[in-house]
Order: C-alpha cells, then structure tokens, then sequence
C-alpha cells in the first residue's frame, strides 16, 4: 500500500514537472497572446495540479494534506480567471487572435 | 568551498551595481526607482546572507536540530524591507506629482522646464 | 542539492537584473523588476529566512510591482529614447563595485559556522535563551517584537510616515461624507462587470481577508506576523477595488477611516510601551504586562503585532486606493 | 516615572504626539498638540543635558532587554549638543509655523504637515541618542522619509522636484550607510556601537591582525564616511540642499537648516570615535586628507554661487553648504581644538541659519516669493524681520559680537594650532564672500527702493515676528556669554574622544 502511494505520488510528480517544462517551452514558442495564454494557463494549472496532488500523497499529517490540496484549488480558480481576464483586456485594447499561424509575423524565437 | 563563499558575495555585489548603475544612468524617474530598488533589494539578500549557517535551518524551534541560521539578519532586513517600500511609495507619487505639474517624468526635460520659468 | 538550486537562481537573479538595466519600455521593466524580487524571495527561503522571503514576496513583488504599474498607468510607459550617459555612471559603479569587492576578500566564507555574526553571545542569546525566556518557537518574532522591539516601532512609523505623506501629497479635499470635493469624471478603472471575475473576487475575498488572519495569528509559530498579514488583508481590499471600481472601494473603506486607523495602530503599539512604563518597566518591556514574565511578553508580543497588522494593512490599503484615485482622477494640469 | 524614562521619553513623546496629530484631523488642532509635544520634549531636553553635564551619560535599557541583546539608549555631551540644538530650534519653529503653514500649506494637509514635522524631530532625536548601529538607520529613514514628505508640502513644482532628487539620494546614503554597517555586523557580531568598538580591537576571525585593521573594516568606515556624507551634504554630493532648503515651506526650511545636517554631523562623529574604538578610520584611511580639502573647495565654490542667486532663499541654501564646508574642517582637523571649534560651530550655525530661514519665511509671508525682484525693498515697511535679517546675517559673517564670530575664531586658532596658514587664509577668503552674498541681500531687502507698482506690504504677524527675533537675538546672546556654548562644545568634543581613548 505505501510502496503504491508512493510510486503514484512520483507519477505525479513527474508527470506535473514535464507538463511544466513544456508549458514553459510553450510560452516560448506560441505565435501570439492569445495562443500563449493557452499554455501559460491550462498547462500551467495541469502541472501545478499535478504535483500538488503528488506532495499530498507524501504528506505527514491530514492537516499538511488538506493544505496542499486547498492550494491547488485556489490555483485552479485564479489562473482561469487571471486567464480569462487578461484574453478580454488584450480584446479590448485592439489585440486581434491570430488566424493563421502559418504566416505569424514572429516565427519561432523572433520578437513578440 | 572556499571560492564558492565569496563567488556567492560577489553575484550579490553584481546584482548591488547593475541596480546602481540603473539608478545613474536612467533619465527616467520611473528607471530610477527600479534601480533604486534592485540596489536595495540586492544588498538585503547580502545581509541574510550573512546570517546564513551550512547545514544550519530556519530558525523556527524544532526537535532535533540544533544547527540554526542566524535569525538577526531576517529581523534587520525585514525592517529594512518595509523603510524600502516605504520609500518607494513616496517616490512614486512625487513622480505622480511631477508629472502632473511638468507633463514630463524626463529629466532633462523637467531641468528645461525649471530655466525656462 | 541546495547549491544547487541556489546557483540557478543566482543565475536568473543576473539575467533579469541585467534585463532590467538593458529594458527600455517601462510596464516590462516594471514586471521584471517583480520577477526579480520574487526570485530573490526564493533566495530569501534557500538562505533559510521564511519570514523575510514572505516579506519580500507579498512587499517586494506584490505591492512595489503594483504601486509602479499604477503610477505608470497614470504616467505613459514609454521612456523617450535618447543617448545614455554611462560614463560617469559606470566609472562611480566600477569604484563602488570594487570597493566592495575589496571588502569582501577579508570577510568570513559564505555559510561558515565560526564566522563572528554565528559566535557572539548575542546569537547564542536569540537561540537559544530566547527559548527560555519567551516559550515562542519561530526566534524571529521575539526579536522583532521584544529584543528589538524599539526597532520595530520606528519601522511602524517609517509606514505610517508612508501613509500619511502620500496622503498628503496626493491625496484629496473631501467632503464629510469621504466624495471628493473636486469631482473629476476620469474614466473607471475597475474591470468591467462581468459574471466569471465577480463570482471569483466574491469567493475570494473571504478567503484572502481569513488567511491575513491566520498569518497574523501565526507569527509565533512559523513565519508570519503583522507585516506580512497586514498586507494580505489589503490585497483582500485591493481585489475589491479592482472588482468594483475606486468610488464602491472607498465606502467600503473611507479614506479618513483608513487615515485614522493608520493613527490608531501605531498609537496602540506605542500605547503598550508608555503603559509598560506605567507598570513600572523599561519602555516597551511587556513582562510588566502579567505576573508571570513569560505570559506578558506574550500578551506583549501579540498586542503590538495587532497594532503593527492595523498600521500597515491601513497603509497599504490607502496606499493603492490613493494611487488609483489618482489615476481615475486623470491629468490634472495646475500647480496647487 | 519621568526622571527615570526621560530620556526614552524625549523621542516617543513626539513619535506618539504624531498619530495623535493625524486623529485631530484639523490643522488647529494638530498644532496645538504638536507644539506641546515640541514642548514638553523640549523640557525633558533641558533637563537630560542637565544631568548628563553634571553626572556623566545616562543610558536606557529599551524594553528592559540589557545590551548587547536589546537596543540601548546612550546620552553623552555630544549628543547632548545637538538634541539641544534640535529640540530648541523645534520649540521656536513650533509657534512659528502656526501662521506660516496656514499660509503655505492647504487646510486639509495640516495636520498631516505636524504629523511629518513630529516624526522629522524623533527621528533625529532618535539618531542622536541611539547606541545601536541598526536602530539609527531605523531613525534615520523616520526623519528622511517625513523630510521628503514635507519638502514635497512646498507651494512652488520645484519642491516636487527637489524632495525626488533628495529621496534618492538620501535613500542611495542611507543604503550605504547599512552596507557600512552591515560589514561591521559580520565583523563583529553586534550591533550595539560600544559593544563593536570592543570587538574591533580584538584579533580577527581568521587569526590576521586585529579587526579594525581588516580590508571589511575599511571599506565599512568608507562606505559609512561616504554614506553619511551624503546627508550632510559635504561638497561635492550637496547637489540635493539647495532646491530643498530653497523649495519647502518656510517653516520647513527653518527646521531642516537647523537641525538636519547637524545630526549626521554627530553620527559620522559617532562612527569615527565611538564605533571605532581607536578613531582609526583617521589611522587607516585617508579621512583627513580627504576632508579637509573638500571642505575648503566646498566653502569657497559655494559661497561664490550663494553670491549669483536670484533667489534668496536659494542663496542662503548654498550659504549652508559653504558652513557644513567649516564643520567639516574642524573635524578634518583631528584634533580636540578642531573637533570643539567643528561643534561649537555645529550649534552657531543652528541660530544663524535658524534665524535666516524665519526671517525669510516672514517675507514669503507677506509677498509670497523670495525672487529678488519680488523682494526689492520690503525691509523698509517690515523693520522687525529686517532686524533679525541683519543680525543673523552678521553673525553669518562672523562679526565680532554675535555667535559666528566666536565659532569662526575657535576653528582659526585650531587650523593655526597646527600651522596649516594656506587653510586659514582660504577660510578668511570664504568669510570675505560671505561679506559680499550677506551683504547683497540687505542690500536687496533693505537699501534698495520698492518698485513702482510692487504691493506694499507690512510687518509679518507677531506669531512669527517673535521667534524669529528670538532667534537672531540668540545669536547676539551666544556672541556675548561665548563662555556657556563653549563649554559646551568643548565638553561635547572631549565626551567624543574620551570614548575613543
């Protein structure tokens, strides 16, 4: 049973930082705003989520537990809504989506 | 060991410059609080640095351990973290002031103004 | 392992300090100068300082970042390109930077346990003593509350004086109902009213304002303490603003509330002191505060962490409500 | 209680007097409580120099925590001086200000102008007092940053200005200042002055000489030296004074010139006797040299530009600079004569420039510039500011008979003790210029004729008519009884070097 817990809370672990990284490379490498917010946001909840829950399966005590998933859930809440609310401001100040990718001005490692 | 001590110091010391050098060279008043800022900053992560003990942890009383950082140089520097920001926020709005009243936040052109009255 | 990570965020440090000087457009300088003070509250945590790095993480990076990008929102964030003067600036630099270099090659190593700052008496004292004579776990709050308790009552003032001298340099004539007596129709700052960020902001208040308690309430325990909630409760207060607009925030809390609680929280912290001396004490000495020495510096310790909390969440509160006043007010060209 | 706590008390009165100002919420008010705590730290003043002269220093325990562990409250001669200096000043600025701020500031900053003023004088109280290295960079900061904030209160855009360029540059000191003090620390362990000055002299960590003989050792006295200096404004970084002391509200003005520069005067003193139980930065760095010929450059480059000022109070700013420049020589000196003349002139320059600024700001008062046209001719329908314009002025020459005279002849015969006559002749040079920008300015003020179509104006209010003329009636008593203030001076500069011996 321990040894189960702690091979899925490496999973997760793992699994969380490589989805990390590759938001990060994400952010690097994506066009424009709007595709950028993609993987600064939903990758980025994804891997905080996952290691969050993969520190609570090692966690001492039900109190440091319930802490380490309260933080996840306030993450999930926040980085969906400082998402949402930065894509509308972007809209607002005349920032149009990119339609096709193809023929993005700044091709990978340009300026933005 | 021994070169990584001071290497430590000396990136602090770098960090210190490129703050300082901001603050001088800038024109912009808003550049040179940033630089004023980064200077502080730097030099509050040199304090705590000093206090820092290998092997020693934080020092928060626990079982078991007897090594612990010294907890002074934290007391110090949060002061010191608090009179920076307060300064800060009163060098902002000077800047909110001046450009209320020159229309510029440029230097030179706030000196320009001031002969030209 | 721990050099480790400490080597990869000196090198960022670098990077973005570098960054920064090198930036030219001001809202980016000002973002990387928060990026820069987040990672040097991380330095903060690997140098086994959890207070400070909390500190650094909730003044440095939060409020700072907040104050300039408030400032440049009423200023333009475009610095004029122009030739740099960096001669002279390089030259001064270069001499400091050396002198310190200078300094450095005569001083204890990095981590090393007999350096003096480890072996004076006076450490010995903050750990172990403190123990003793306090029962308080985390050694920085009593001595920051009590060994040095006179240093954190000038630091109370130094915020106050913050408080009360932007205040005075932007703050504005109001009526007695807190409207300010010269109505200025700028255009509103809040976000515009929509159902996703309102539902979110409500959830979230709550939550903010009752962890700035926890955080004040824990200070003796782990790292926390007035400082540090006071500004997580105004970041309750700030999210307020932001949901619902600058006139909404100050009814909330009014300006000459805010102005008289920034007062109250520094007279209180005071107020322990001269009562101390009441009780036949030093100034500021709380054992005189119950018969047992230990309990009143507890009850000391906990009181003047109440009126640091007050002062500085007052502050900071005013301190963005001013600044974004300001902004909402837009330009104002006369010379008052 | 108050016997035993007085000397706590002469700082937290003001440092608690300033919430209670903001609580009023009424300018009126805020004076009220402002000017009798001004008072009351006044008289704790009076009475702690009082005992400190006839008992020796007093210290206090803060917290009831004994040094090294807490923060210690030490009270010696010197430091007797200059809470003197600045409670006295502030005791005459407090009724002062009553009219002049009314003029000068708007009614709903008021009593946040008393609260800054209030927590201007703790601070530097604090700085005076404090034993420990960290707590007077705390006190520091508390008198600077309410300094920016009152200077900002000023009426012209150019105070906005002035109190930016001044923040950074205080903050760039006061950072260096903790970068001093920080090497220190690691040197020593402390933080408590008396307490390094023990362990500087000790051998060091590594076994290599003693401590203060350390490379970390002098670069923290030259960072400190440096730091500090920015605040006393020593020529070349004075960049920041003029527009300051040109710019604030009068009353500001007349505090500030008093006091400020003073009380970094006494802490680079502190640093260098106190901290450093051998006065060795003097030994081990080039401190001497270094001053002395700043000082000189400083008090002659200064005074020629006071001469080409179109505004008065601008003039007089430059003219402060030129007498730090005499402070500083003093200390340049070394030597017991040097370092009392350097204090006594310390006090001296507080009533010259104290009376100046008043008597400036009544002038403001009524014609609400000090631009030499706008001021052409006042004096003859004002003959009380007039008055206290031409006593202090004279004792700004130092003409014998006022308090400048008495202070200028103590640094000459000290400069001559050590038969530097190059120096004295420059500083005999400088004292003929300030003949010429004192003189200017009576002309200005007094002889000239009031052009046609200029308001007419008449005498300032008596609120600050009085203790303008207190002031510069000081001078006069200062010149007369000399005896009383260098005694004092002479006690203070050897408290100093009793420490260091």
């Amino acid at each position: 049973m321990e040894a189960a817990l702690d091979v899925l809370s490496w999973v997760l672990l793992l699994v969380g930082g490589s989805v990390a990284v590759i938001s990060g490379v994400g952010l690097l490498r994506l066009p424009d705003l709007y595709t950028r917010l993609h993987a600064a946001s939903m990758l980025d909840s994804l891997g905080a989520l996952c290691v969050f829950l993969g520190l609570a399966l090692q966690a001492e005590s039900v109190a440091v537990g319930i802490k380490l998933l309260l933080a996840p859930a306030f993450l999930l809440l926040t980085t969906a809504t400082a998402a949402h609310v930065l894509s509308k401001s972007a809209r607002r100040a005349g920032l149009e989506p990119l339609e096709d990718t193809a023929a993005a001005p700044d091709a990978p490692g340009g300026k933005d | 060991m021994e070169f990584f001590g001071l290497f430590n110091y000396w990136v602090f010391i770098f960090l210190m410059m490129a703050g300082f050098y901001l603050l001088l060279s800038a024109r912009n008043l808003v550049k040179k609080i940033v630089g004023l800022n980064l200077f502080q900053t730097s030099v509050f992560v040199f304090y705590v640095s000093a206090g820092k003990v290998t092997g020693g942890t934080v020092p928060i009383q626990q079982e078991g351990i007897t090594s612990y950082s010294n907890p002074l140089p934290h007391v110090l520097i949060l002061t010191a973290i608090v009179v920076g920001v307060a300064s800060t926020a009163l060098g902002l709005s000077l800047i909110l002031k001046i450009k209320d009243t020159y229309g510029t936040m440029e230097e030179d052109e706030i000196d320009s103004l001031d002969v030209a009255t | 392992m721990a050099q480790i990570i400490d080597i990869v965020l000196l090198v960022f440090l670098c990077t973005v300090a570098v960054a920064t000087v090198r930036m030219r457009d001001l809202f980016g300088i000002a973002m990387l100068f928060g990026i820069f003070s987040l990672l040097s509250a991380s330095v903060f945590v690997v140098l086994d300082a959890g207070d400070v790095a909390m500190t650094e993480a909730a003044v440095g990076a939060g409020l700072t970042t907040i104050l300039m990008l408030s400032t440049l929102a009423a200023t333009g964030s475009r610095a004029h390109p122009r030739a740099v003067r960096w001669k002279l600036p390089l030259f001064v630099v270069t001499v400091t930077g050396a002198a310190l270099v200078y300094a450095t090659t005569d001083m204890p190593r990095f981590g090393d346990p007999n350096a003096p700052v480890q072996t004076h008496p006076v450490a010995k004292h903050y750990i172990e003593t403190s123990q003793e004579e306090t029962g308080i776990p985390n050694m920085v709050t009593p001595l920051l509350a009590s060994y040095r308790g006179f240093d954190t009552l000038g630091e109370t003032a130094v915020v106050f004086t913050a408080g009360i001298g932007v205040l005075a340099l932007i703050g504005r004539r109001r009526k007695k109902d807190g409207t300010p007596v010269d109505e200025n129709h700028g255009e509103d700052i809040r976000a515009e009213h929509h159902a996703v960020v309102r539902v979110v902001g409500k959830i979230l208040i709550p939550a903010i304002l009752l962890y700035a308690c926890y955080i004040q309430a824990h200070g003796d325990f782990g790292p926390g303490g007035g400082f540090q909630a006071g500004v997580v409760f105004a970041s309750g207060l700030m999210l307020y603003l932001l949901l619902f607009g600058v006139a909404a925030a100050a009814r909330v809390a009014p300006f000459a509330v805010l102005e008289r609680l920034i007062a109250l929280g520094l007279l209180l912290y005071g107020g322990i002191g001269v009562l101390n001396m009441m009780l036949g004490g030093n100034f500021l000495d709380y054992r005189t505060l119950a018969e047992n020495a230990k309990d009143g510096l507890h009850y000391g310790i906990i009181l003047i962490e109440l009126g640091v909390g007050i002062t500085v969440a007052a502050v900071v509160t005013t301190l963005v409500f001013a600044f974004a006043d300001h902004l909402q007010r837009g330009p104002v060209h006369r010379q008052d | 209680m108050i016997e035993q706590h007085a000397i706590a008390l002469v700082v937290v009165v003001p440092l608690l007097a300033a919430p209670l100002c903001v609580l009023t919420g009424r300018g009126r008010w805020a004076w009220t409580v402002a000017t009798a705590a001004v008072w009351s730290s006044f008289a704790l003043a009076l009475h702690l120099v009082q005992r400190v002269l006839s008992e020796g220093p007093i210290t206090y325990a803060m917290g009831g925590w004994q040094p090294p562990v807490g923060i210690e409250f030490r009270l010696d001669a010197a430091g007797a001086l200059v809470m003197l200096v600045i409670t006295g000043i502030a005791t005459i600025v407090a009724p002062y200000a009553r009219k002049s701020v009314e003029r000068e500031v708007d009614d709903f900053r008021q009593h946040r102008f008393y609260a800054c003023l209030l927590l201007c004088l703790c601070g530097l109280l604090g700085m005076t007092i404090t034993a420990d290295a960290f707590n007077l960079f705390v006190f520091l900061e508390i008198s600077s940053l309410s300094t920016y904030a009152l200077v900002a209160m000023g009426r012209d855009r150019r105070a906005f200005t002035a109190a930016f360029r001044y923040l950074l540059i205080g903050t760039v000191g006061a950072t260096f200042y903790l970068l001093g003090i920080g090497f220190l620390y690691i040197l020593t362990g402390t933080l408590n002055m008396a307490d390094m000055a023990e362990r500087l002299v000790q051998p060091a960590w590594d076994g290599e000489g003693l401590v203060h003989q350390t490379r970390t050792a002098r670069a923290a006295f030259a960072f400190l030296t440096v730091g500090l200096s920015m605040k006393i404004a020593i020529w070349p970084l004075h960049l920041w004074l003029p527009n300051v002391y040109a710019y604030a509200p009068s009353a500001v003005s007349a505090f500030l010139s008093a006091t400020a520069t003073k009380v970094a005067v006494l802490v680079l003193l502190r640093m260098f006797y106190t901290v450093d139980g051998l006065a060795a930065p003097f030994s081990t760095l080039p401190v001497a040299d270094t001053l002395v010929p700043l000082a000189i450059i400083g008090a002659l480059g200064t005074s020629i530009l006071a001469i080409y000022q179109d505004d008065l109070k601008r003039a007089l700013a430059y003219s402060s600079v030129a007498q730090v420049g005499y402070i500083v020589l003093g200390i340049g000196l070394a030597s017991t004569a040097g370092l009392s003349a350097s204090l006594l002139h310390l006090f001296n320059h507080a009533l010259m420039k104290g009376a100046l600024f008043c008597a400036m700001g009544c002038i403001v008062y009524r014609v609400g510039s000090t631009r030499i046209n706008a001021v052409r001719g006042v004096g003859r329908s004002m003959p009380w500011t007039t008055a206290a314009l031409l006593l202090g002025g004279l004792s700004l020459i130092g003409v014998p008979l006022t308090a400048g005279f008495t202070s200028k002849w103590a640094l000459v015969s000290a400069i001559l003790e050590q038969e530097r006559w190059f120096t004295a002749a420059l500083m005999l040079v400088s004292s003929l210029l300030a003949i010429i920008y004192v003189g200017r300015i009576i002309g200005i003020v007094l002889l000239s004729k009031r052009p046609r179509g200029a308001p007419q104006v008449g005498e300032a209010p008596a609120w600050m008519v009085a203790p303008t003329l207190v002031l510069a009636l000081l001078n006069l008593y200062f010149g007369i009884a000399s005896d009383t203030s260098s005694e004092l001076a002479l006690r203070a500069a050897q408290a100093l070097e009793e420490v260091a011996r």
